[in-house]
């Protein structure tokens, strides 16, 4: 009890440094000078509406594509981690609840579809790849939990997580090739609050959305089986 | 033809790797090649008899150039090393006979040779440091092919090689930190004029490191086992060699570097000498009569050997530390005899080891009929070693005796004295056990070492005797080493030394044939007097019982018994122990630093948190207070 | 800012701090995994207040939904002990 | 004309790799284990074009998005830069041709693909001019660690994944905490335009995010007391992956140190605490390496305690010891890799980690124990070895800290440097001894790595000053911080 006390104290001064710290600052003020550059010159040079997602897609893409890759290497974690050879994925049945079964049925092509929604309009509404890709995985999870047969095939989800890394790769690359830097504007930036427009950042976004959902997906795969797989070899 | 120093230093490591090469053609491709390299450095060095060379610039670090150069006591010894190499080879080659190691051994031998050039040579202080650190590493290698203990000596030998070597570097790097510069004549200059405690640290941070590869006595804990556990070869060349190439060190560092004068000027004079240099004559005195009272009583003959050698490297660094004229010629002269007639006796054993397979004294005895060359070699050896005229060992201790009567040190002259008694008794007790008494039954069929192997030990035993009988050879390069160590080289002849200031006359021929004279007139008593008659080791009787040739009836176990009953009370507190407990508390302390990785996640989260918070405190306090 | 947004948001971060409290000491997993969403849950409608969208979405989706789901599976495999330690 | 100097192909083409990789692995699997061979080939020979103008002095810079800084995110490589990204891919190159022999345990294709991604990860850091960008590479070089580390699927091995992936994870919050506040501090995240507005902040202003910066990429530079992590990882992961942590991730987490330290903070009041850091993790390291029967858990605490030498180096802060600390970098990383690759070896012919159980390897397997000698020597520094000028350069340096702490250093990097000859001697002598015990021969291919990089090691002994001055350029160009600011900061041209 005095340790978790001690330690307490200790966190408590910790925070207490970082906060006085940051009472010297103050955020949104003129400091920020590279944001203010965002804000004023988003619309014209990348011609996408929703400023966040230019911030992240356009002028910090370098960053992004990182944190694509940061799932990438954390769902391949995960298939190492819990990996058990192709003979052992073996599942159990298990009846799950009857409204959950027929509730997930109803709501699963929804989900799939304002998934696709939100990240196909990263750059109108709020959102994009990572947050339509999480929704997508979230339906899949339903799936897993109603219907307990529930496999998807790892090749063509595979398939679709390195198609959708490659996009963003491949995009980057025209415009290393086309403009001699990576991930520079090649598509016309179109009109603004149009579906197509925001150049590079559409297609960028679909293939995002794709890899995440399908990384997600992957990573509860493993989960899963997982948990049933070893319980169908207890039963062996 | 003109031959480089540094064509001289890669002469045998050239050697060795062509032979190394040559060894997949045949062994005897082998050995021919690498005898033809063991042999051209005599050539090579034969240009730079009278010659003072220095600053042959071969390499550039940290701004600065490394040199080689040569002097008259790096010639003396490099002929000396050259002629060891080459006989200790030949040994290695039968001591190898049957070995897989041979190649790779001869290939670290030549690395070995190469590196002790390499340390004759430099001319700077971080050369000599590279090239003795490459000796440290070859000897460790060299060392683990020997006895069954012997990977424990490799492991003891290297603590304190890596303690000298780091304790040497420490000074290399703080001297060019404060000299700017590498070069012995800068670090020099530099001396003269630095504050005494630099000038004291450095010297003895040096010193340990030389000590330590001279095997003086609180730093010799590795030597008896390492000595005694080599291959014998190797054993040859670490008494002979490598702990010359300490004491060279030691020379040149005192004398030419550091100089006696700069250490007049920083310290008192006791008996003539400064401080410092009479602590290390106590030091010396210390090993010469410890060395020598602790190999008398050793079972094990290479153990003798070992001890007996750390003694003879206290007589050494006595002669040397007294620091005048006569002094220092008796230490180098004494480099050079002990060189050679240590040479002999590892020869020797290494030879009756090579034929019985034993060391062990106590079931040795008798080979003298079997083996009578070795029982010469050895005869002369141990003569020298007693320092009894005619052999050469005597003229080298009586000069650091004439030496120390001169300073007027009696006490040191006395334990110095009592080293050449006690040394008398553990070469006796060698022979003795070896080739007198009687011959155990299994060593029947034990014959001569072969002809090649008793090439070292009579090429030796023959300088050992002429070193001996004109001592004026030795002497000529001695006293220009003496020269250019910045002495009065004191004056000799061929036969001895003339009158002299602290020196009497000494005439070797006449003392030996004086000796011999006597000799004669003993022989014709024993043989003469009508009593003597030759009867054969079993025709005698013991307690009433006949014996019989399975019965061992001289002892050669527990020889010196009353005087291991002597020494015994010593042996309570012996250095070696020391060490152990301070290796123990080492240990312990240790261990418990260690525990700070205790392989609990805990542990580590909460150490990290506490040091992240003793950073908000400086941060909080250091806002507060600003 | 509206100042009762801004009172309501120091509200929700604090319920959020006693929620994370909540989540560390309870002994029952998986209780401390519902604490967990509820206080990620409750981090995103912050974002939501503090006008940011794209971040509470990440947040509600990944923080409250996907990771909560995941550690439930993870927790379904422990099996419930009473220690008091 | 495509310009193919460009840093960003350093990252872009290990990333193309791997996501190619991951749709064509169910289909041709045997293919994989040549990715990281052939997108290390590749970055050499970007990183040759980049090299040939890095060498002449000007700094080459890759921006996105068609923008300049420090509006878009830029990658800057200068010498430093050059050097430890050629090393990483050097390394990574080599050690990845030694893995295609050593990995058996499957899914060897995803081990294969996160070995890509450790790479570009490691080249990431080591190339990149924004801080939050140093952060993201981060994140990819913990988790495919984590990965990597946990990969054989054992309890030890998944304990100390376990370790790891607490520490990484916490070490990570640090940083972006950091990286965070030094937003909040000066609007911006190009790590020029940061160290330009922070030279007018006062040096306990800039204590906070610098701490929290440091202390997170600390556990993956292993700086006592945030190394803990690493004895246990080490061990138990696959022996080129030990190689590979061990010569590059810690590598290019101090690499991200200096950076921060020297161009962003520009920060010498932290020296005397990095100095203090850094000689308690070389203390430690060094005297728990010493008491290790586990022949990789040796290796591993040494990498602690050289870790703590180079540190300690660079912590002096004038040009001359970061000359000396870059070149103990570079000798350190190759030695290491070769000792635990060869420590693969070992392990592989005899099936335990104990050194005892090494007895008389080295009279069956002499190539292999030969090449542990020659890297260790390096490592210990023994005059005719690279180790050595380095060592000394090292030593030399620490003699300019001022006051008694300098000879404190001194002494106890040389007390560190006997009780590591006194393990590694040890270990020779285990080698060497003479046994009857029946060794596996070695697989000839595992030994090429490690051979051609002991030859490095050689030709590095063969010109040691060349190195030095070339270390001593670099720790130039990285003092004169103006070049690289301007430079960032001017653009492209």
């Amino acid at each position: 009890m005095i340790r978790k006390i001690v330690y307490g104290v200790f966190i408590l001064i910790i925070i207490a440094a970082i906060a006085i710290f940051m009472s010297n600052y103050k955020f949104g003020v003129d400091k920020m000078d590279v944001g203010k550059y965002y804000l004023d010159n988003t619309v014209p040079q990348t011609g996408a509406a929703n400023v966040v997602t230019s911030v992240t897609l356009f002028y910090r893409g370098f960053d992004t594509l990182g944190e694509v890759t940061v799932l990438f290497t954390a769902a391949l974690g995960v298939a190492v981690l819990y990996f058990m050879g192709e003979n052992k994925r073996k599942q159990k049945l298990q009846e799950s609840n009857f409204v959950t079964k027929i509730g997930t049925r109803v709501v699963f092509p929804f989900i799939l579809l304002t998934g696709a929604y939100i990240f196909m309009h990263g750059h109108l509404t709020p959102g994009g790849g990572f947050q339509g890709g999480a929704l997508i995985a979230t339906g899949f999870l339903l799936l897993y939990l109603a219907y307990e047969e529930t496999s998807i095939d790892r090749k063509k989800f595979y398939l679709v997580e390195g198609l959708g890394g490659l996009t963003y790769v491949i995009i980057g690359l025209l415009g290393f090739f086309m403009k001699g830097s990576f991930l520079a504007n090649v598509l016309p930036n179109g009109t603004l609050f149009d579906l197509l427009s925001g150049g590079i950042m559409l297609p960028i976004y679909i293939g995002v959305g794709l890899k995440v959902g399908s990384e997600l997906s992957n990573i509860i795969d493993d989960l899963m089986c997982e948990v049933k797989c070893e319980e169908a070899g207890g039963e062996e | 033809m003109n031959f480089s120093l540094l064509m001289i230093l890669l002469t045998p490591i050239f050697g060795g790797l062509l032979a190394y090469a040559g060894s997949a053609l045949h062994k005897a491709v082998r050995n021919i090649f690498f005898l033809i390299f063991l042999i051209l450095p005599f050539f090579e060095l034969y240009q730079y008899a009278n010659k003072t060379i220095d600053n042959f610039y071969y390499l550039t670090v940290l701004g600065q150039s490394l040199s080689l150069g040569i002097n008259a006591l790096s010639f003396m010894l490099s002929l000396l090393f050259s002629l060891i190499f080459l006989l200790a080879y030949i040994f290695l080659l039968f001591e190898f006979d049957k070995s897989e190691d041979s190649d790779l051994a001869i290939l670290e031998f030549s690395f070995l040779e190469g590196a002790v050039f390499g340390v004759l040579f430099a001319r700077d202080i971080l050369s000599f440091f590279i090239f003795f650190e490459i000796i440290a590493l070859i000897i460790f290698f060299l060392i683990g092919k020997g006895y069954e203990e012997s990977h424990n000596a490799q492991l003891k030998y290297i603590t304190w090689a890596l303690i000298g070597a780091n304790s040497m570097l420490a000074a290399v790097v703080f001297l060019f930190f404060k000299a700017g510069s590498f070069g012995y004549a800068e670090i020099s200059g530099y001396l003269s004029t630095a504050p005494t405690p630099i000038v004291l640290i450095t010297f003895v941070l040096f010193v340990i490191g030389f000590l330590i590869e001279a095997s003086i006595m609180p730093l010799h804990v590795w030597a008896p086992i390492t000595y005694a556990e080599a291959p014998d070869s190797v054993s040859v060349l670490l008494s002979s060699v490598v702990k010359k190439v300490g004491l060279y060190l030691f020379t040149i560092f005192v004398f030419s570097i550091f100089g006696l004068n700069l250490f007049s000027k920083i310290m008192p004079r006791v008996f003539e000498a400064p401080l410092i240099m009479y602590v290390l004559q106590w030091i010396g005195a210390l090993t010469i009569i410890i060395g020598t009272f602790v190999a008398i009583v050793q079972e094990d003959a290479k153990k003798i050997l070992a001890w007996s050698s750390i003694a003879q490297s206290g007589y050494i660094l006595l002669g040397l530390s007294l620091g005048t004229p006569l002094g220092v010629a008796g230490g180098l002269l004494h480099i050079v005899n002990h060189s050679i007639f240590k040479g002999i006796l590892f020869f020797v054993v290494g030879g009756v080891i090579y034929r019985t397979g034993t060391k062990n004294l106590s079931e040795l005895g008798g080979l003298i009929k079997k083996m009578p060359i070795s029982f010469i070699s050895m005869l002369l050896a141990i003569i020298a070693t007693a320092g009894i005229p005619p052999l050469n060992g005597f003229v080298s201790k009586y000069l650091i005796y004439e030496a120390l009567i001169q300073n007027k040190e009696p006490l040191l002259l006395t334990i110095a004295l009592l080293g050449g008694t006690g040394s008398f008794m553990y070469v006796y007790r060698l022979i003795h056990s070896i080739f007198l008494g009687q011959l155990p039954k299994k060593y029947e069929g034990v014959k001569e070492v072969p002809i090649l192997m008793q090439v070292p030990m009579l090429v030796l035993s023959l300088l050992a005797l002429l070193f001996g009988v004109l001592p004026g050879i030795p002497m000529y390069f001695v006293s220009k080493a003496e020269a250019f160590l910045g002495f009065d080289p004191i004056k000799y002849t061929l036969t001895g030394f003339p009158e002299q200031p602290g020196l009497h006359a000494l005439n070797v021929p006449i003392i030996s044939a004086a000796l011999m004279g006597g000799f004669v007139v003993a022989a014709l008593i024993f043989y003469l007097l009508p009593k003597t008659r030759s009867v054969h080791q079993l025709d005698n009787y013991y307690a009433g019982e006949i014996l019989t040739e399975d019965v061992k009836y001289n002892y050669s176990f527990g020889f010196y018994s009353f005087f291991d009953d002597i020494i015994k009370p010593f042996n309570e507190w012996s250095i070696d122990r020391i060490y152990e407990n301070f290796v123990g508390f080492v240990k312990t302390v240790g261990d418990y630093i260690r525990r700070i990785y205790t392989g609990n996640l805990e542990t580590y989260v909460s150490l990290g948190i506490i040091i992240l918070t003793i950073f908000s405190l400086i941060y909080i306090i250091g806002g507060v207070l600003w | 800012m509206n100042i009762y947004i801004l009172i309501f948001s120091y509200l929700l971060l604090v319920l959020t701090i006693i929620l994370s409290i909540l989540a560390i000491h309870v002994k029952d997993l998986l209780a401390a995994v519902i604490f967990m969403g509820g206080g990620s849950l409750l981090v995103s409608l912050v974002f939501l207040l503090l006008q940011a969208p794209d971040v509470a979405m990440s947040e509600a989706a990944i923080g409250a939904a996907l990771t909560m789901a995941i550690y439930i599976v993870a927790v379904k495999k422990t099996e419930r002990e009473d220690n008091d330690d | 004309m495509v310009n193919l100097a460009n840093p960003t192909l350093l990252v872009v083409i290990p990333l193309f790799f791997a996501f190619l990789s991951i749709i064509i692995s169910p289909f041709l699997k045997k293919l994989i284990k040549f990715v990281p061979l052939i997108v290390s080939a590749l970055n050499l020979v970007v990183i040759y074009f980049i090299g040939v103008k890095v060498l002449y002095g000007s700094i080459v810079l890759g921006t996105t998005a068609g923008l300049n800084p420090p509006y878009v995110i830029i990658l800057a490589v200068d010498k430093l830069n050059f050097i430890i990204v050629l090393m990483v891919n050097v390394l990574g190159f080599l050690i990845s041709f030694y893995n295609i022999f050593y990995m058996k345990e499957e899914p060897t294709d995803k081990f294969h693909i996160l070995f890509t991604l450790l790479i570009m990860a490691s080249s990431w850091i080591s190339i990149t001019g924004d801080l939050f960008n140093v952060f993201v590479a981060f994140e990819v070089l913990s988790l495919s660690s984590f990965g990597l580390v946990g990969y054989m699927r054992s309890k030890d091995s998944i304990e100390a994944g376990f370790k790891y992936v607490v520490q990484g994870i916490l070490a990570g919050s640090l940083l972006l905490i950091g990286v965070v506040l030094i937003y909040a501090q000066t609007g911006t995240l190009n790590m020029a335009h940061i160290a330009t507005k922070l030279d007018y902040v006062g040096s306990l202003e800039k204590l906070v995010p610098y701490v929290l910066i440091f202390f997170g990429l600390a556990v993956e530079g292993a700086l006592f007391p945030l190394n803990s992590w690493l004895p246990d990882a080490h061990p138990a992961a696959p022996s080129g992956i030990s190689a590979m942590l061990s010569g590059i991730v810690t590598t290019t987490a101090i690499y991200a140190i200096i950076r921060v330290t020297v161009t962003v903070f520009n920060y010498s009041a932290f020296i005397p605490y990095l100095f203090i850091i850094a000689l308690l993790t070389l203390f430690f390291g060094e005297i728990a390496a010493f008491f290790q029967k586990d022949l990789k858990r040796m290796l591993a605490y040494s990498t602690i305690g050289q870790t703590g030498l180079f540190v300690l180096a660079f912590s002096v802060g004038t040009q001359a010891s970061i000359s000396a600390s870059v070149a103990q970098m570079v000798n350190h990383s190759f030695s290491k890799a070769v000792l635990f690759l060869v420590a693969g070896i070992m392990i592989e012919a005899q099936g335990s980690r104990n050194i005892d159980d090494l007895k008389g390897f080295g009279r069956v397997n002499i190539l292999t124990s030969i090449l542990f000698v020659f890297a260790a020597l390096s490592l210990i520094g023994v005059p005719p070895f690279f180790g050595f000028f380095t060592k000394l350069a090292i030593l030399q340096t620490l003699l300019d800290f001022p006051g008694f702490l300098g000879y404190l250093s001194f002494a106890l990097v040389l007390f560190a440097a006997i009780i590591e000859g006194v393990y590694f001697y040890r270990v020779f002598k285990i080698l060497f001894e003479k046994s009857d015990k029946n060794f596996q021969a070695e697989n000839p291919w595992l030994v090429i790595s490690p051979f051609i990089l002991v030859l490095i090691l050689v030709i590095l002994s063969s010109r040691p000053m060349s190195v030095l001055n070339f270390t001593n350029d670099i720790a130039n160009q990285l003092i004169q911080r103006t070049i690289y600011l301007t430079s960032v900061l001017g653009g492209l041209k």
